[in-house]
């Protein structure tokens, strides 16, 4: 009876909430279709830079005749990185042209891969891992002291435009959480301090040191090795006596 | 009692002269206003089972059966129309083809005439609905030609050589079909 | 019973009555042509189109109250020409007369009523509402 | 039409009569039909209040068997029967309506046209 | 009535010629070539061919195995996973599309495992496809719906709903005839890969990853190509839908009538589905030897055409002249009172693109029988030499079908694209899966493909045909074993066309002569429009231009439209009748006007470009007072007291057939012969060339309208200016 009850009251409220729901919720940061817009549209023109022409022709070259649209995301990423660090377009056109493909082509290789940005970006890319390891060493600290540092939503463009802040999934330095990667570099075992001083070093255009700031080279265990302490055996190790020569 | 009526019956038909005889003799007798009853009918009679034909157990008929006369069917809707047999085409709208293996047949379409006040399609062929199917084109020309309908075969043109699909087609050394995508 | 009842010199009385109300033997036989009928009778009222309106309590009810149309309407006089005030007094539904009765109401938004134009050139043809689905061509024309 | 009958292969089968094994025996009943319509004329056109004479309706029976006149299968003549003496008996039985009767006339039914102009300008036919 | 074309009939549609066909289905289940493989199919051994997928080698033995993505006439794709079918001692589901057979393979199609991975993948497929089968176009013809029904779950697991909601994507605008609900969109690519692969306008792909992966063209352009409706049969489920019908219909209140399209020569076969007297929407009829599956869009669109600019009524031109509507019998007295009082040297008559078969040879006769031999085409061709006796000199010899097979494909002067578009399409199959490769001689043209672009010279074909020319064309022409040379008509109205249709033949035979397979036919001659073949079947000439120059009294156009004959060019004392269905060039010039058929109003015999007889049938009646043209003539004919023998459709068929047997072999096509007698007789013709080959049709903006019924469609005209708009665009 009170079960019933319950049951009905319950969809009364499923009912209700349902009301409020309006469309679904954006789960990218980024749009699938291009908008003209005036820093991105196809009458912008772009051409290689001589220095990067021979860069294609050398990437095209690693690729046999009739296969030469394997050279697509290296030349996507030339572009990109000509571009100071985002795909316009008219780079997207360009690529297809050099590669003699359909223009669709490019586009579905573009939006396929989050490390194309298809829209203008500040200088430095600032992505932060929120994946479950950095999440659990407190990534979302890390995250809150960027956006307090460069005045940036996830997603956006710092108010000087020098800065883009992006949450990604696992960048692969689990054992280095929390981390974070700016343009290609990775700085790893995060706490709030380091990363303010990271972005303030950013902000005069100064270079931080990438890597760990625990103090670590590498992954290695934080209080020194635990394993492999002793000097590596020598040649012959455990071989039957009678083959040792 | 059944079985008295019909030996009555059997009996009736095998004298039926003279009883006929008897019947137009009464009807001749005198002015048929004046009398009060019509002859009585008789259902027995006329459609009695002749005795001999129980040893009989078939008899000879034409091969080509001919139902026109006792369809019902108008005269006009049997000798001008045409009986179109063929085998319903794919739905180009979708895959499935489990409704396409059976053969039709339809008669050709006839006016339709709208009404001039609400609009409404009319039409009248009372054939317009009819279709009906068979399982292979032999029977319903069989049908066609026992109903006495002008008939004709259309029959699709479906066939193709089967040629194995390659899902590596798509990732091909040197061939076209590498070019297209997914 | 009077002598005159007995001798039935009302009815004549009556008959005189009715050849004066209606213009003499002339114009008695002429009512007579056009309306099948000559009463004597309490001119009542007339309506806007022209129809005279009349009583008499002598005939029976259901006949003591009628209508004579317009001159105008000639033969072609309808039951429809009856206004829509007096239809209530010549159907005994009132015992007033328009022109007599307070109570009815007049309101800017009524319309005055129609005759039937059935079987006139007026009449109403019901014509097809749907649009064509097929659009004809209309050829160009000449200057 | 009777070329496509010639065209289908002639010859007969054995099958399970309807009522008659042979000719004469199919023979016998529709002669039995026709007169016991013959014999039910008088009345009924008078229990119908036909506005037809009797000469006139004995036409129409006569137009009506011979109208299938060139059928000759057995099964077919037997069915044909059944069917005259079901209408008999719903005619004599006044299970019918005047305007049943009356239909065997045609009477509102106008002439279509025959030859190819008149069909042409009266419809699309 | 009838005794000749029933009979007729039975010779050519009875049972006996059916039954080797239906032998002939199941041939395949026999094992008659050793190499094939043997695999089980639910326990029924079926023999296939080693590497035909699962799904074929079940679609043999009749077993329908359901699928989204996987299309017989598309590459396999196998990424919707609706296949996914149970193999004994695999460890889990294979895509029946992908899945080569192996030796003795056991498939199940109908166990647990099979059906619970066929409710999964439902399951899955509806968690994002919105609930709106009640205003969807695609409702009742869905897959997705049909499948649901059959394979999916009863209740759905996603309880998401009040989280995320369901996948929402937007709507993309790709042109006048295609409306798309990309929310519905259930990512099976059949429409990219029917872009890339058929259509070979690489516009469609899919864009992003994941939940937001979409189908579309990431930027703002139309698909325009000649065949893209098409993605609008492929689409299984409502995310692509007819733009011109939309919320139109249901289908199972539509009246489907097989018939056969008319707006190219090729005679596609279709659907026509009408409603209420009137035509709602065309679709594609299968049949291998024409269309596959396939429609260009004029043929499926150009429908509402037929709505618009219809004549309904007979009418004369009134002392004013102006034309005014009058009765049928007003209308055929005057025009028999025209044609009576002209002498027969005066009399012309025109037959137009959409004429059909009967009515060509109700007028043909109706002239002879009036003393008149004046009875022309208005595409020419040429009557030197061999002219219009030969059948193989004015036909697509090859087939359409074989075209495919062909390995080396030379065009002269015509942009197959836009004059025979499932032609084109067979000849980019054959480009895609045969390698084989194209040439071109004409003006540059986008043919979908790539081909050697050989210039476009006349003098081209004359050193082709000589064997002079050094071009790597004709080595390659010459190393061929299956060429095919496809010459356009409209070459040949030219001064130099009889020579070029001599070098043509010329270029064939030599060809042929070395060819191993004899029975390859190497010339064709790709005609305009739908009449053409017919007409010339029947005796007409073709041509107007001399019958023209003799001034003319009483010209009779029969659906002539296409401008060759106009109010200028005749006499000033003309009397013009126009019989046809649409008010377009020819009715505008006429003093009488007789209206007739469309092509979806009457049971009529085309002849397609292959010499393929078939006939259209009737879908919904005639407007207004409009007849079947065959039966206005011999009206006609009547009137003027030169009755023609014919009453009913079945005895002009008759006539039809004593002029031709092949017009009134419904369906069949035989192969021509008389090559070299037709080379031989063009011989001296053989002049030199020096001009250039055009093409009228160039860009697909010309595609769209061109003859009476697709100038009057509404649909047709948003098209041009769809195409004319993507051209200012950037993209």
């Amino acid at each position: 009876m009170l079960s019933s009850l319950r049951t009905g009251v319950k969809g009364l409220w499923r009912a209700s909430s349902r009301a409020l729901q309006t469309s679904s919720t954006l789960q990218h940061d980024s749009l699938f279709v291009h908008r003209d817009t005036p820093e991105d549209n196809p009458n912008i023109p772009f051409e290689f830079t001589e220095q990067n022409q021979k860069r294609v022709d050398a990437l095209l070259a690693i690729y046999p005749e009739g296969h030469k649209r394997a050279a697509m995301i290296p030349l996507l990423d030339l572009a990109q990185r000509q571009n100071n660090g985002w795909l316009p377009i008219s780079a997207m056109h360009k690529v297809a042209e050099i590669l003699n493909l359909p223009r669709m082509r490019v586009y579905e290789v573009a939006t396929f891969y989050t490390m194309f940005i298809r829209r203008p970006i500040g200088k430095y890319h600032v992505q932060v891992c929120t994946t479950t390891p950095c999440w659990l060493r407190g990534s979302d600290a890390v995250l809150n002291a960027i956006k307090e540092a460069t005045g940036c939503e996830v997603g956006g463009n710092s108010p000087c435009g020098k800065f883009s802040l992006s949450e990604v999934e696992c960048l692969g330095a689990c054992v280095n959480a929390p981390m974070l990667q700016v343009n290609d570099d990775y700085y790893e075992d995060l706490t709030v301090e380091d990363t303010k001083e990271i972005i303030e070093k950013l902000k005069k255009d100064e270079k931080p040191l990438p890597g760990p700031r625990s103090g670590r080279f590498a992954s290695e265990p934080l209080g020194g090795l635990t394993s492999l302490t002793e000097e590596p055996t020598g040649p012959g190790f455990g071989v039957q006596d009678g083959l040792k020569a | 009692m059944l079985q008295a009526i019909r030996s009555v019956a059997r009996s009736s038909l095998s004298r039926s002269l003279p009883s006929l005889s008897s019947c137009s003799s009464r009807f001749a007798s005198g002015d048929p206003s004046s009398r009060k009853e019509a002859p009585i009918i008789d259902n027995e009679t006329l459609l009695a089972v002749h005795e001999g034909s129980t040893s009989a157990n078939t008899i000879a008929v034409p091969a080509k059966v001919d139902i026109s006369p006792i369809t019902g069917v108008p005269e006009e809707h049997v000798k001008t129309r045409r009986v179109r047999i063929y085998q319903p085409p794919k739905n180009a709208m979708q895959s499935g083809t489990h409704n396409i293996h059976h053969w039709e047949m339809e008669f050709d379409t006839r006016q339709r005439w709208e009404n001039p006040l609400m609009g409404w399609t009319s039409t009248g062929d009372p054939l317009s609905n009819m279709k009906i199917e068979f399982s292979s084109p032999e029977e319903a020309i069989e049908h066609c030609e026992k109903n006495g309908w002008i008939w004709y075969l259309d029959v699709p043109k479906t066939q193709k050589n089967e040629k194995p699909k390659n899902y590596g087609a798509n990732f091909h050394w040197n061939r076209r079909t590498r070019v297209s995508t997914k | 019973m009077s002598l005159g009842k007995y001798l039935a010199l009302d009815k004549l009385a009556n008959l005189f009555n009715i050849l004066k109300q209606n213009g003499g033997i002339r114009g008695t036989l002429y009512k007579l042509y056009r309306q099948e009928e000559a009463k004597d009778g309490v001119l009542v009222g007339e309506d806007k189109f022209g129809n005279k309106y009349y009583e008499n309590p002598r005939y029976f009810y259901g006949r003591s109250r009628w209508v004579e149309y317009n001159e105008k309407f000639h033969l072609n006089y309808d039951a429809s020409q009856v206004t829509s005030e007096w239809y209530g007094w010549l159907h005994y539904k009132t015992d007033l007369p328009p022109h007599q009765d307070p109570s009815r109401p007049k309101y800017k938004w009524m319309i005055d009523g129609n005759e039937n134009l059935s079987g006139t050139t007026g009449q109403y043809t019901p014509y097809s509402t749907t649009r064509p689905k097929v659009e004809a061509w209309m050829p160009k024309k000449a200057e | 039409m009777s070329a496509a009958r010639q065209a289908i292969k002639v010859g007969t089968k054995n099958v399970r009569p309807v009522l008659s094994v042979n000719h004469g025996e199919a023979k016998r009943r529709v002669l039995n039909l026709y007169k016991a319509w013959y014999r039910q004329i008088p009345y009924l056109v008078k229990d119908y209040d036909m506005p037809k004479s009797e000469e006139q309706c004995r036409e129409k029976l006569k137009e009506m068997f011979l109208n299938n006149k060139h059928v000759s299968d057995i099964r077919v003549i037997d069915m044909l029967v059944i069917k005259g003496q079901m209408e008999l008996k719903e005619a004599v039985n006044l299970w019918k309506q005047k305007g049943h009767m009356m239909a065997y006339f045609k009477p509102t039914e106008e002439p279509k046209p025959k030859d190819f102009l008149s069909k042409f300008f009266s419809s699309n036919e | 009535m009838l005794r000749q074309p029933l009979s007729r009939a039975l010779a050519l549609s009875s049972p006996a010629r059916v039954a080797p066909l239906a032998a002939r289905r199941y041939a395949d289940a026999v094992p008659a070539q050793p190499e094939k493989v043997e695999v089980f199919i639910d326990d029924q051994p079926v023999h296939v061919l080693p590497g035909t997928t699962v799904l074929q080698a079940a679609a043999q033995v009749g077993v329908e195995i359901p699928r989204f993505c996987y299309h017989e006439r598309l590459a396999v794709a196998g990424n919707c996973r609706m296949c996914l079918v149970e193999v004994e001692k695999s460890p889990k589901p294979v895509a029946a599309c992908a899945m080569p057979v192996m030796k003795g393979m056991r498939v199940k199609t109908n166990s647990d495992l099979t059906r619970k991975a066929r409710e999964g993948v439902m399951e899955f497929l509806l968690v994002n496809h919105p609930l709106d089968c009640p205003i969807c176009d695609q409702g009742g013809e869905c897959d997705l719906q049909d499948q649901s029904m059959a394979f999916g779950s009863d209740r759905s697991r996603f309880t998401d709903i009040h989280f995320s909601g369901k996948r929402a994507v937007e709507d993309k605008d790709v042109g006048p005839l295609i409306k798309t609900i990309m929310t519905r969109c259930i990512h099976c690519t059949r429409c990219i890969r029917f872009a890339s692969e058929v259509a070979g306008v690489d516009d469609f792909g899919t864009t992003g990853r994941g939940t937001e992966m979409q189908v579309g063209t990431y930027v703002e352009k139309m698909f325009l190509s000649e065949l893209s409706g098409n993605i609008i049969d492929l689409c299984p489920v409502g995310a692509l839908t007819s733009k011109p019908y939309s919320f139109a219909a249901r289908p199972w209140e539509t009246r489907r009538i097989d018939s056969v399209d008319v707006l190219d020569p090729l005679g596609s076969n279709i659907v026509v589905a009408t409603r209420t007297n009137e035509v709602l929407r065309i679709l594609p009829r299968t049949n291998e030897e024409i269309n596959e599956e396939w429609l260009s869009d004029k043929s499926r669109f150009a429908c509402d055409g037929l709505k618009r600019q219809r004549l309904v009524t007979p009418m004369l031109k009134d002392s004013r002249g102006n034309l005014a509507p009058v009765e049928w019998e007003d209308a055929v007295v005057a025009a028999a009172r025209a044609l009576r009082d002209c002498p027969p040297d005066k009399l012309l008559a025109v037959a137009g693109g959409l004429a059909d078969a009967e009515a060509l040879v109700a007028l043909k006769d109706l002239l002879n029988r009036l003393g008149s031999e004046h009875v022309c085409t208005e595409h020419y061709f040429p009557t030197q030499g061999a002219g219009t006796d030969l059948r193989s000199s004015y036909l697509l010899n090859t087939k359409i079908a074989n075209v495919e097979d062909a390995d080396f494909v030379l065009l002269i002067g015509t942009n197959t694209r836009f004059e025979a578009p499932l032609l084109n399409a067979r000849i980019r199959k054959a480009f895609i899966h045969k390698e084989t490769d194209v040439a071109l001689v004409g003006p540059k043209v986008d043919l979908t493909y790539e081909y050697t672009h050989v210039g476009d010279s006349a003098s081209i074909v004359k050193d082709f045909a000589s064997g002079t020319s050094s071009h790597e064309v004709m080595k390659r022409l010459q190393q061929a074993k299956r060429p095919v040379v496809i010459l356009g008509a409209d070459q040949l109205k030219s001064e130099e066309g009889p020579a070029l249709l001599a070098y043509t033949q010329e270029l064939a035979h030599k060809l042929q002569e070395n060819l191993q397979d004899k029975e390859w036919k190497v010339l064709n001659v790709l005609q305009r429009t739908a009449s053409q073949v017919a007409a010339l079947d029947i005796g007409y000439q073709p041509g107007v231009g001399q019958a023209l120059a003799a001034g003319p009294k009483v010209v009779y156009l029969l659906g002539a439209d296409s401008g060759v004959v106009t109010r200028e060019s005749l006499p000033e004392d003309v009397t013009i009748i126009y019989q046809g269905h649409h008010g377009d060039v020819g009715a505008s010039i006429a003093d009488i006007v007789l209206p007739g058929a469309a092509y979806t109003e009457k049971r009529a015999t085309y002849v397609n470009a292959e010499g393929r007889a078939q006939q259209t049938l009737v879908a919904v009646s005639p407007p207004g007072k409009a007849r079947e043209d065959w039966k206005i003539i011999r009206a006609l004919s009547e009137v003027l007291g030169a009755g023609l023998p014919y009453d009913t459709l079945d005895e002009v068929r008759d006539r039809l057939s004593q002029v031709s047997p092949a017009l009134v072999a419904y369906g069949d096509v035989q192969p021509n012969n008389y090559f070299a007698q037709a080379r031989a007789l063009a011989q001296s013709l053989q002049k030199p060339v020096s001009g250039k080959l055009d093409v009228q049709l160039k860009q697909l903006e010309d595609f769209f309208m061109t003859d009476a019924i697709s100038r009057a469609s509404p649909t047709m005209a948003k098209c041009v200016q769809a195409v004319l708009k993507q051209k200012n665009s950037p993209y």
